[in-house]
């Protein structure tokens, strides 16, 4: 069901690990859903220098998160934000259809270092990243709404 | 180097045995004539159906042949029983149906269904071992009650259910028991007298015969709604030109597993057996699902905390190991087992689970080769997991 | 002496041709995983039925592989198509079907449960060759008309429907089209989409496939409710492990049949045409049921006034010829064949019909021999008649 | 399906043919049903010395008539009586369910035969034969009785 490239990227993952003095660290998803995603990102002069993640999931979910970190590495932050679900999904040469949802969380996953990066760095922040495609509380935004009173 | 292909998954499908194999056979090329016509090769069909059809009867404990009706599979079997019997119970004004929490998707599906379609459904609990209490389902009993289905052996975690106490009580209130045998016929001793069910559902590819035939047990004077209707095939109840191949297949499957039922039990206990303990002794953060006893003697289902199923088949599969898991995402849906959630499970455990079934394929080496592998990319995938990492954060906070 | 066999009921089903098992062999026992599971052993069953998926759409001239579900037969299949869309369609309101006389039983037994359950049934009269006419289709649509289900090509008399005729007439009024193809798919091209149908149902046993596999197309964008309910096979449409094997070879015996088909056609029908010429011209008092044109070409079907079909099938069984016929005796039911009767044949006329089905394994030498034992048991039957000898002394008394 | 017996006698039935100076005919049975049967009887002394049967029907109506000969043959008229459908089959091994109704016929044609001869002969008619389980018309006795008025 998985092309090779998929099954390339799950069993040999490209970034596997944490960095320990990460620039921006992102996690989404949740283990009711089974998938976790969590991201780290070193950035250096706006561009990312060095990327790993810590998955919990499926066979898609580890290799998107491996992709992902392969394609945003060397890139500028406007660069990165342009990494969207469909670049990664192409980028592994397809995804059976229930397994789209996990290239939107490693989407989801990049969005929210480059958020948290932003908010510790006091960056000025549109909250808005070039993929979004409306808010699914990935980035954590959803999230802070509702702490804001919900509206 | 030959990667061995080690199979798990016993639960899910089985081959065809040589002996089965060649039992068929004839009916494909030689045979072939129509059950239901008049000629010789046409009889030939027809002796060979009837005489599985007397088999089966046997096997099962039916009082006659004529209470075994042939169908395409073990869900058309169950759904069969579920829609066939509050059809015809309708007019009397029934409506109700209890089953458990725990029931094959044939079941679900088809209770779910017929909700839409305005019945009323009970779903029983099922303790954390997964066993169904007689107790609940004589409370459940309603006067408008039209049928109790409960399985016979959870096909997720092995629970082999007190059939025989719910019998007596279904019987007592009069009420009509369905009981799908799927994962039970083959594996342990299913004999409708003694258990007292009026309905049965069996699939051939459960043991060691072809997909794409089961059978439902009807006790003598219970009256159905036909699911499929057309020709007379089946005395008028199930109709469509009988796979003959298929049904002497399944016959002759359930002849050879109940001859060698004892053997191939006492076989499958003991390396199931021997990979549970050894797991369990030699990898940490894991959790047996399902009851020690009373559960099928080849079924193993296990959650490794911290990681996911689905990545954890393919890497076993990439070692030739086939097993399956009741984690969402093997499945496309997006909630874990409802099995696995029944018994009290997390999510997030009930995502790390691994089914391991095993059957007569297998062998000693298999299971100390399967350890090996598991332990192996357990570890891996702990090493790649966020939940791991916050576990063992914690621990070493905790340390301190 | 060997007594020969010959086999003159190929649409009542078909052996398996060697090809076809050669193809089916290795998902017995060595590809034998759950097709819907993860692993490699499964992904090949998997990869097997998609293949095979992809041959009946091409087969059958579909859009896409996806528009084509497999069954369990070709009267599941049927079933599914009338009861999924009256069903789909209830909650707008429309209970009609629109359908014809001369239906297969799976068709007609199906109308008769729905009209039970409150849909209301109109079965649309045939000329005396066989033919729905399309005006009457078009005259019969009404507002609330949720299907209209014509059969490609009937069982008995062969007749091939104006199914395209039809389709335009559907298409116009939005109404659905369901077509049972059984007995076309295999002996006369079919193409869904120069038909203009949205369902049409096959059957792989009357093409040299194996028995209990059939499948629906259903046109993209058409809903239907699920007939068989439980697990997400078939994308979530119809439940039940896949029968791996005989979907594979349901596909290969139809890619056989239409790669071979204008010379299977043409051997057939001349054959068919000798031995209906042969009869018709040494034997008195015969009757030709249905059409000359637009006929199945391996399709007879006659009547021999004075006698009973069962009668005449058993001698020519005993001489090693295989047929069938539409007497209530070979039935078990009490009245002859309501085709026969649809097409204004008397009781009595009905209950001598013969049908005689010309396939693969026929040869001159069969027409023959078929021939001169026809011409002997009709006799014979004929002495035995209290019919002919009122016939008899009527001439005579006539003669006088 | 049919005992070999029933073969047996289909294949090569006893007695078939018409007596010209039959004693007693009977017709039972319609086309529409597909299933006629006639039966001649030739009596002497009360003795059948000869019955002979021609049939339009299946398989098992041409066995029933002609093992219903063969059991007659050489019987009293009280004796040929009790030849009942029952005693048909068990002499032919059985017959399958859907053609039980033939050895009925079987039955209601000799009983037919024997009406025949009494009304010929103007012998004493109790209309009632041992076997009849109640009145199937079978003996021409509903259509008399119809005829009469129909109570
Ligand atoms: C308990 C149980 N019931 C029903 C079924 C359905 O059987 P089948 O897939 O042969 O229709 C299965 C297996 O799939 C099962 O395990
Ligand atoms: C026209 C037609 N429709 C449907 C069927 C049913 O097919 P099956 O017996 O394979 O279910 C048949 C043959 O039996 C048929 O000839």
């Amino acid at each position: 069901m998985y092309s090779e490239k998929v099954m390339d990227h799950f069993m040999n993952p490209r970034n596997v690990g944490e960095i320990e003095d990460a620039d921006g660290v992102g996690q989404v998803g949740n283990a009711k859903c089974g998938d976790i995603m969590k991201m780290y990102l070193k950035i250096e002069d706006g561009i990312i220098v060095d990327a790993k993640f810590k998955t919990f999931g499926c066979g898609a979910a580890v290799a998107t998160s491996s992709m992902a970190t392969e394609l945003i590495k060397g890139k500028t932050i406007k660069e990165a934000e342009m990494v969207t679900n469909k670049v990664v999904m192409e980028a592994l040469d397809g995804l059976p259809p229930a397994k789209v949802h996990c290239s939107v969380l490693a989407e989801e996953a990049i969005a929210a270092a480059l958020q948290d990066y932003r908010a510790r760095h006091g960056l000025d922040s549109d909250s808005e990243y070039a993929g979004c495609p409306g808010c699914c509380g990935g980035c954590g935004r959803l999230e802070q709404q509702n702490r804001n009173g919900g509206e | 180097m030959q990667k061995p292909v080690i199979y798990l998954d016993h639960a899910a499908t089985t081959y065809v045995k040589p002996e089965v194999f060649e039992a068929m056979k004839p009916y494909f090329i030689e045979e072939y004539g129509n059950a239901s016509s008049l000629y010789s090769v046409g009889r030939s069909g027809r002796k060979a159906v009837e005489e599985a059809r007397t088999a089966i009867a046997r096997c099962l404990g039916a009082d006659e042949p004529g209470e075994i009706y042939f169908t395409g599979s073990g869900t058309e079997a169950d759904n069969w029983a579920i829609k066939g019997a509050v059809y015809a119970a309708r007019e009397k004004g029934k409506k109700h149906i209890i089953t458990s929490a725990i029931e094959h998707p044939a079941i679900m599906a088809t209770c779910k269904y017929l909700k839409k379609e305005g019945f009323d459904v009970t779903y029983l609990p099922v303790d954390q071992e997964g066993f169904v209490n007689p107790g609940d389902v004589e409370k459940a009993i309603r006067p408008d009650t039209a049928i109790v289905s409960i399985m016979y052996a959870n096909n997720e975690i092995g629970a082999i259910q007190p059939i025989k106490a719910i019998g007596e009580i279904t019987r007592k209130h009069g009420v009509l028991f369905h009981c799908d045998a799927v994962q039970a016929a083959g594996s342990i001793p299913v004999d409708v007298r003694e258990l007292g069910v009026d309905l049965l559902s069996i699939s051939a590819h459960k043991f060691y015969g072809p997909k794409g035939v089961g059978a439902l047990y009807i006790r003598k004077g219970v009256r159905l709604e036909n699911l499929i209707h057309g020709g007379h095939q089946e005395r008028g109840k199930r109709a469509g030109t009988e796979n003959v191949a298929g049904i002497v297949g399944m016959a002759k499957a359930l002849d050879l597993a109940i001859a060698n039922m004892d053997q191939y039990a006492g076989k499958i206990r003991k390396l199931r057996d021997r990979a549970r303990d050894l797991i369990l002794s030699r990898i940490p953060h894991v959790r047996l699902n399902g009851p020690v006893e009373n559960r099928l003697p080849g079924n193993l289902n296990l959650s490794f905390q911290f990681i996911e199923g689905e990545s954890l088949l393919l890497m076993l599969d990439m070692k030739g190991i086939k097993a399956s898991s009741g984690s969402a995402c093997s499945s496309g849906s997006l909630d874990p087992s409802h099995v696995l959630m029944a018994i009290g499970l997390s999510h997030e455990i009930a995502h790390g689970s691994l089914r391991l079934t095993f059957g007569e394929s297998n062998t000693e080496s298999d299971v100390g080769y399967l350890v090996d592998c598991l332990e192996e990319i357990v570890a891996r995938l702990r090493t790649m997991s966020p939940l791991y990492e916050d576990f063992v954060k914690a621990n070493k906070q905790a340390a301190k």
